[in-house]
């Protein structure tokens, strides 16, 4: 009898699973998709992880409020967190003493001086943090990812020290900031020195991951040693100063004068280029327009405009990436070791760099005024063939230049006979009405943005090179009519060849062309069909003509059509 | 193209081997072997689709399936919408939108070099015919066991009739057999749809991933896909995250059913002796032999 | 370059395998004798 | 129940001496006779049963008329097949298993003690062909061109269902001759009987040969699906796990059958065949827990070979495991336990444990780890009509099996004039 009990019981249990184990998989798809963790602005909050020590953390990371510190510390100071050089000089790092960097040590360094300090706090009964490790080690900021933006130090910022420190001092002393290291001197409290001319940006030294030429690294060793990365370095350079002033400025009783909390320089805000034309470049006897001529080059040497170009990009580093000093210093014809073996052709050639004169000029050609027709036409790379040789003349032109710029183009003297105004384009002329195709604004639209840009006013010697946008592969120099550029249906024919594929047929060569131009200069005209095509009335509804009669005849026929059609 | 040269240029690998001679020597070798009998397919290149649906029409028309609206009104709309292939239309477009711009991607039958469905009916109804397209006939019985071994989920049977179809891009086999190429090429505008041998096609889908790097990922979706497939996909994102699946591995699919399909014979063949050999060698002893075998009869 | 190819031993399991063969023919005696135990 | 007692009483009186069939008029006039219902017709399970059926026939109809898709069934392009083809047809064929293992043991291995059952088990497999297999006449979609594989409206030699179909067709005529003699016991033709019977050891063997390649080809069915079916259930031997499981699924099948049929039948049954029965579901208990050892050490091999382990630790891995462990395990070590103390009721539960174990595993394959990354609107889940049809042919089966045995020697004993022959 309780024989059949208990297998009435196993029978629910079993029963009871099944369904509850279908319910299970059938939602399996919902369990599929990952989560993602929440992203947090970051207010001040400092993520304490140590992932690099600690790999896989055992509890989850610590928040760190550094206002709420800094507020109810402001009589100790920084002091008591931060340890302080021989200079009085604040380093801003926590714990104040690691000894070496393996988990015990880290762990407690941390667990002592902050558990320590609150516990010393509620001791003198006033308000302490947390001395629990769940207080601190909080389940909920498991997943949370505290990212500051990177701080931007601009033109801008630059030239606004300058001036508020030459009325602090009455004269600009550059020293405040910039430093050499001179690597011969044996004492190292010495070797930090300042000369006049040698200021350079924090990054060449600093910058400890990135790898450099022989004399730079004997110095960024000597910062890495020292544990000086740009982060370190920056927060010390600028925060030490700031503090300065700013107690100075509160015992004026003014408002504060300059940051020095986290969110106030981290804005995340940046200014492009063109915000930053106006401002002075810091200047440090460079020339307006150096002649490059290097000796016993090939070519002829080439007129540069560096004034230009240092507004025109918003560091120096962006072309100086390893000095300030010139080009030529390291790279020469034939490539020494401190150019690492780059010959000077390749420096100011290579299209992939971003520090060369062609990688920088290639970005520029991407963006969409200039994509739409130099998507077409090969990168001006020194190894590639297929660049037309005769523009390398357009800066080799070996003369010491003034002004580097040429007279705007102008459609004005196009003969409309051959540069018709309008042209009508009949493909598809079956189901559409032919669709108008307005050439000569086009042209005048390309030529004013050609002459809207510096660059590419310099690099369009003639309107005639405007043509090849769209006129393109046409070989100039075997033309018969020189200045009648061929027609897409010379080349491209009506006919589909499916043995040769890379030859495009003219319906697609027009669409490809046009679409493809507006969608890379991401204009919004012409982007629809019906910007370019109006439907013919009474046109055939049907697109094609031949059809798979036997499948047709199965999908059309009466009796397979029962009862109920979808 | 009229009809002839097209024939001619199917018909025989001469005329094209011919070509190759003069243009390309070291083509040559390439077109000789069974280049007559060559797989023809289509090049989908999804960075040129324009979403214009012109395919999904031109496909309706060729097939006599209801024809759809491809207004630009109605494409917004239906574009919005993650389609699968149906009973009534045999090839569908599709927008996806990645972190290096939208793409749209049309997807039909990828006519498989060695085509699950077409090695899972039992009665031939799928084929795959000589030059690649794989087709459906009508003494098919219904068992949708070529929608299960399908990869790609492609075969649609038409569950609301009564005398329902199994329903599938047939890469217009009926337009092939008249010289032309497929409906959706045809009207396709920019070309992003393009039919040829399949060793043209890929070779072309090399030739533009190897001239503009940047544009393309290095990887033709179907050169090696279930054991290669007519319709080559080129991409310029990750083929995942524009509705492909990269887990169906470069093994045929027919492959997975050889291990049960070798065996069968060999059981045929040994079962019946084993069993004979046992049956004998369980017999007791001689006098009450008779006895057994008649009890063995009931 | 979108995807590398990355060797795997094909046979990687067999080991495993092999102990659980191990283990099963083990439990096979003792289970044939739980089998034909006598009822106690 | 009862109407059943009264039923068989009479009959066993009257099928004393066979009926002597001279010409066809009086056959006709035979089957007529055999065809009425014999004693009360209002029992329980009548009256439950044959509404079911009804409706289950009008919804047949109502799928001829409008095709498969919904409302009868509801299947997608996702899910091509359903209850249908996954309960009928697999787990179906998978139930009628019995037959061929039984017909190994006992005219192959010639184990006499299995004798008494065997006739009712072929039977049940048989049926179970005619009908369960039958159903998949519903599945097709084109089910007018059924006999396209059977007439060589081109013979796809290369599919794997070829073979399936084909086996399909023969094992049930195996089947048919295996069970033949008893027919024609029933029709009193002793010639055709012997011959019959000379028959059966041929149409045995034959038959164990299709069935263990149709059981593996079912399986085989599934290869292809592979990017479809989760990685834990789908394996390259999906076949030969189908044919092991087939072992004991048909096994456990007979042992639930011969308990309930035990009950209804029971005056049928003579005495020595009472004492002999317990024995015999003990043994049969003792092939099943050895089949089902060597089934799960399998599964455990496969598991690793096929690079699956990882996934174990998931939803769908609790769900193999429950599937693996719960019906496979489990119920292997009641067979056990039940085989050694003599204990039927642990057995015959162990036995239902079995069969649910194997429905789900067959339904795992078609449709529940199938398309199993498919969001739920789209799942698959077997519609109310399709339930009804597929109850309705359970039944059936369950009616014509009543019927043949009411009417046949299959559990009594044969005639006395087919006995004597022997001797």
């Amino acid at each position: 009898m309780n024989k059949k009990l208990i297998y009435l019981i196993l029978g629910v249990v079993y029963l009871v699973i099944i369904i509850y184990g279908l319910n299970a998989v059938y939602n399996v798809e919902a369990t599929l998709r990952p989560k993602e963790a929440p992203a947090v602005k970051p207010e001040n909050k400092i993520a304490i992880a140590h992932t690099e020590i600690f790999g896989k953390l055992e509890r989850p990371q610590v928040i760190f409020y550094h206002n709420k510190h800094s507020e109810a510390l402001k009589q100790e100071g920084c002091k008591t967190c931060h340890p302080a050089d021989e200079f009085d000089r604040l380093g801003f790092d926590f714990p104040k003493k690691v000894v070496k960097k393996d988990e015990k040590t880290v762990m407690n360094a941390y667990h002592d001086q902050c558990i320590d300090c609150h516990k010393k706090k509620s001791s003198e009964n006033k308000k302490a943090g947390p001395v629990v490790c769940a207080d601190c080690h909080k389940e909920k900021d498991k997943s949370i990812v505290v990212q500051y933006p990177i701080f931007e130090f601009n033109f801008e910022y630059h030239d606004k020290h300058v001036k508020k420190l030459k009325e602090k001092i009455g004269k600009d002393d550059c020293s405040l900031c910039h430093h050499t290291y001179d690597i011969e001197e044996e004492d190292e409290a010495l070797a930090l020195v300042y000369e006049k001319g040698t200021e350079e940006s924090c990054y060449y030294c600093h910058e400890l991951g990135k790898k450099r030429g022989p004399e730079l690294t004997a110095i960024t060793r000597v910062a890495a040693k020292k544990g000086l990365s740009i982060r370190k370095a920056s927060h010390q350079q600028c925060l030490n100063c700031h503090l300065k002033y700013q107690e100075e400025y509160l015992k004026k009783g003014k408002k504060e004068a300059c940051p020095t909390e986290c969110s106030k320089c981290h804005t995340g805000k940046y200014k492009t280029v063109a915000e930053l034309e106006k401002v002075p470049r810091p200047a440090r006897d460079q020339k307006e327009k150096p002649f490059i001529n290097i000796k016993d080059a090939k070519l002829k040497g080439v007129t540069f405009d560096h004034k230009y170009h240092e507004t025109a990009s918003k560091t120096c580093r962006s072309c100086h990436h390893e000095t300030l000093k010139s080009c030529k210093e390291c790279h020469d014809l034939t490539g020494k070791p401190e150019g690492n073996g780059i010959n000077v052709a390749r420096a100011y050639h290579d299209v992939f760099s971003e520090h060369s004169c062609e990688g920088c000029h290639n970005k520029k050609k991407s963006e969409k005024d200039c994509f739409g027709c130099h998507r077409n036409i090969p990168i001006m790379d020194i190894e590639s063939v297929g660049s037309k040789k005769e523009a390398c003349a357009i800066c080799h032109s070996g003369e010491i230049k003034g002004p580097l710029s040429r007279p705007p183009l102008s459609v004005a003297k196009l003969d409309p006979e051959k540069v018709k105004k309008e042209v009508t384009v009949k493909v598809l002329e079956k189901e559409f009405e032919p669709s108008k195709f307005p050439h000569l604004k086009i042209i005048e639209k390309l030529v004013k943005i050609s002459n809207d840009s510096k660059l590419a006013n310099y690099f369009h010697k003639d309107i005639q090179t405007l043509c090849e946008g769209c006129h393109h592969r046409s070989p100039a120099a075997a033309e018969a009519k020189k200045d009648t550029p061929p027609n897409c249906r010379n080349c491209h024919s009506i006919a589909y060849d499916p043995e040769k594929l890379n030859k495009t047929r003219l319906l697609s060569a027009y669409h490809r062309q046009c679409l493809g131009c507006h969608e890379k200069m991401s204009l919004e005209k012409g982007r629809k069909c019906a910007d370019c095509h109006k439907v013919k009335k009474g046109g055939p509804t049907e697109i094609t003509h031949i059809k798979n009669e036997n499948v047709v005849k199965q999908n059309k026929s009466r009796i397979l059509q029962v009862w109920r059609p979808d | 193209m009229d009809r002839r040269t097209f024939l001619k240029i199917i018909g025989s690998g001469i005329a094209s081997a011919a070509t190759g001679n003069l243009l390309t020597p070291g083509r040559t070798l390439a077109k000789e072997g069974p280049s007559a009998k060559e797989l023809y397919g289509i090049l989908v290149d999804t960075t040129r689709c324009i979403g214009c649906r012109r395919c999904e029409k031109a496909c309706a028309e060729v097939n006599g399936l209801p024809i759809p609206d491809i207004s630009e009104k109605a494409n917004e709309s239906v574009l919005k919408t993650m389609r699968k292939t149906s009973p009534t239309q045999y090839t569908i477009t599709n927008l996806y939108k990645t972190e290096k711009g939208s793409f749209y991607v049309p997807r039909r039958c990828m006519h498989c070099n060695q085509p699950g469905c077409v090695a899972a009916c039992l009665v031939k109804a799928m084929r795959k015919r000589p030059l690649g397209h794989v087709t459906w006939d009508l003494n098919c019985i219904g068992c949708r066991l070529c929608m299960i071994s399908c990869p790609f989920d492609i075969p649609k049977f038409e569950y609301n009739k009564a005398i329902p179809r199994i329903q599938k891009c047939n890469l217009c086999f009926g337009r092939y057999n008249k010289g032309l190429v497929p409906g959706c090429v045809e009207v396709c505008p920019t070309e992003a749809l393009m039919y040829g041998t399949r060793r043209n096609i890929l070779e072309e889908g090399k030739r533009r991933i190897a001239q503009n790097p940047d544009k393309y990922i290095e990887h033709i979706y179907g050169e090696y896909e279930v054991g290669g497939t007519s319709h080559l996909y080129l991409s310029s994102v990750p083929f995942e995250q524009i509705g492909f699946r990269k887990d169906l591995g470069t093994v045929a699919y027919p492959e997975y059913s050889t291990g049960f399909l070798y065996a069968v014979p060999f059981i045929f063949v040994l079962w019946p002796i084993a069993m004979l050999g046992i049956n004998r060698a369980t017999k007791k002893s001689k006098e009450d032999e008779g006895h057994h075998e008649e009890k063995g009869k009931h | 370059m979108e995807e590398l190819f990355t060797y795997y031993d094909m046979f990687a399991t067999k080991g495993d395998e092999y102990l659980i063969i191990i283990a099963v023919l083990v439990l096979m005696i003792v289970f044939w004798k739980f089998l034909y135990m006598k009822p106690y | 129940m009862a109407g059943e007692k009264l039923e068989t009483v009479d009959i066993v009186e009257e099928k004393a001496e066979g009926p002597s069939i001279k010409s066809f008029g009086n056959f006709i006039d035979f089957l007529k006779k055999e065809l009425k219902p014999k004693g009360n017709i209002a029992t329980p399970f009548n009256i439950i049963s044959l509404p079911i059926m009804l409706l289950g026939y009008v919804f047949i109809v109502l799928r001829l008329a409008y095709g498969l898709g919904k409302p009868v069934t509801n299947l997608t392009q996702e899910f091509p097949w359903g209850l249908w083809i996954g309960f009928d047809v697999v787990t179906g064929v998978a139930f009628a298993g019995g037959g061929y293992v039984l017909c190994f043991i006992v005219y192959v291995l010639r184990a006499e003690k299995y004798h008494p059952i065997i006739r009712a088990t072929v039977l049940n497999a048989f049926l179970a062909y005619l009908f369960y297999a039958g159903a998949i006449v519903l599945d097709i979609g084109r089910w007018w061109n059924i006999y396209n594989p059977m007439v060589g409206n081109s013979f796809g030699v290369n599919a794997v269902m070829f073979l399936v179909a084909w086996h399909f067709f023969l094992y049930m005529l195996a089947a048919l001759i295996e069970f033949s003699p008893t027919i024609a016991e029933w029709l009193g033709m002793r010639r055709v009987r012997k011959i019959l019977g000379a028959l059966t050891l041929g149409a045995v063997i034959f038959g164990i040969t299709l069935s263990t390649l149709h059981q593996s080809g079912l399986g085989a069915l599934m290869m292809m699906a592979k990017s479809k079916i989760h990685p834990l259930w789908y394996t390259n031997f999906i076949p030969i796990l189908y044919f092991v499981s087939s072992i004991f699924a048909g096994l456990s099948l007979t042992i639930f059958e011969g308990s309930i049929s035990h009950k209804v039948f029971g005056p049928q049954i003579d005495e020595e065949h009472h004492k002999s029965y317990d024995d015999i579901v003990v043994g049969l208990a003792r092939i099943c827990a050895l089949t089902m050892f060597g089934y799960f050490f399998l599964k455990a091999i496969l598991l690793v070979h096929e690079h699956a382990v990882p996934y174990l630790d998931s939803t769908m891995g609790f769900w193999y495991l429950f599937e693996v462990i719960g019906f496979v395990l489990v119920p292997c070590f009641m067979f056990v336990s039940g085989a050694q103390q003599k204990n039927l009721s642990t057995i015959k539960f162990a036995a239902v444990l079995t069969i649910v174990g194997i429905i789900l595993n067959r339904l795992n394959y078609t449709f529940i780890a199938y398309n199993w990354y498919v969001p739920l609107s789209e799942r698959y889940w077997p519609a109310p009509m399709e339930l009804v049809i597929t109850a309705s042919i359970i039944l059936s089966e369950v009616w014509a099996f009543r019927w043949m045995v009411n009417r046949m020697p299959v559990l009594r004993k044969p005639p006395a004039w087919a006995i004597e022959k022997e001797h």
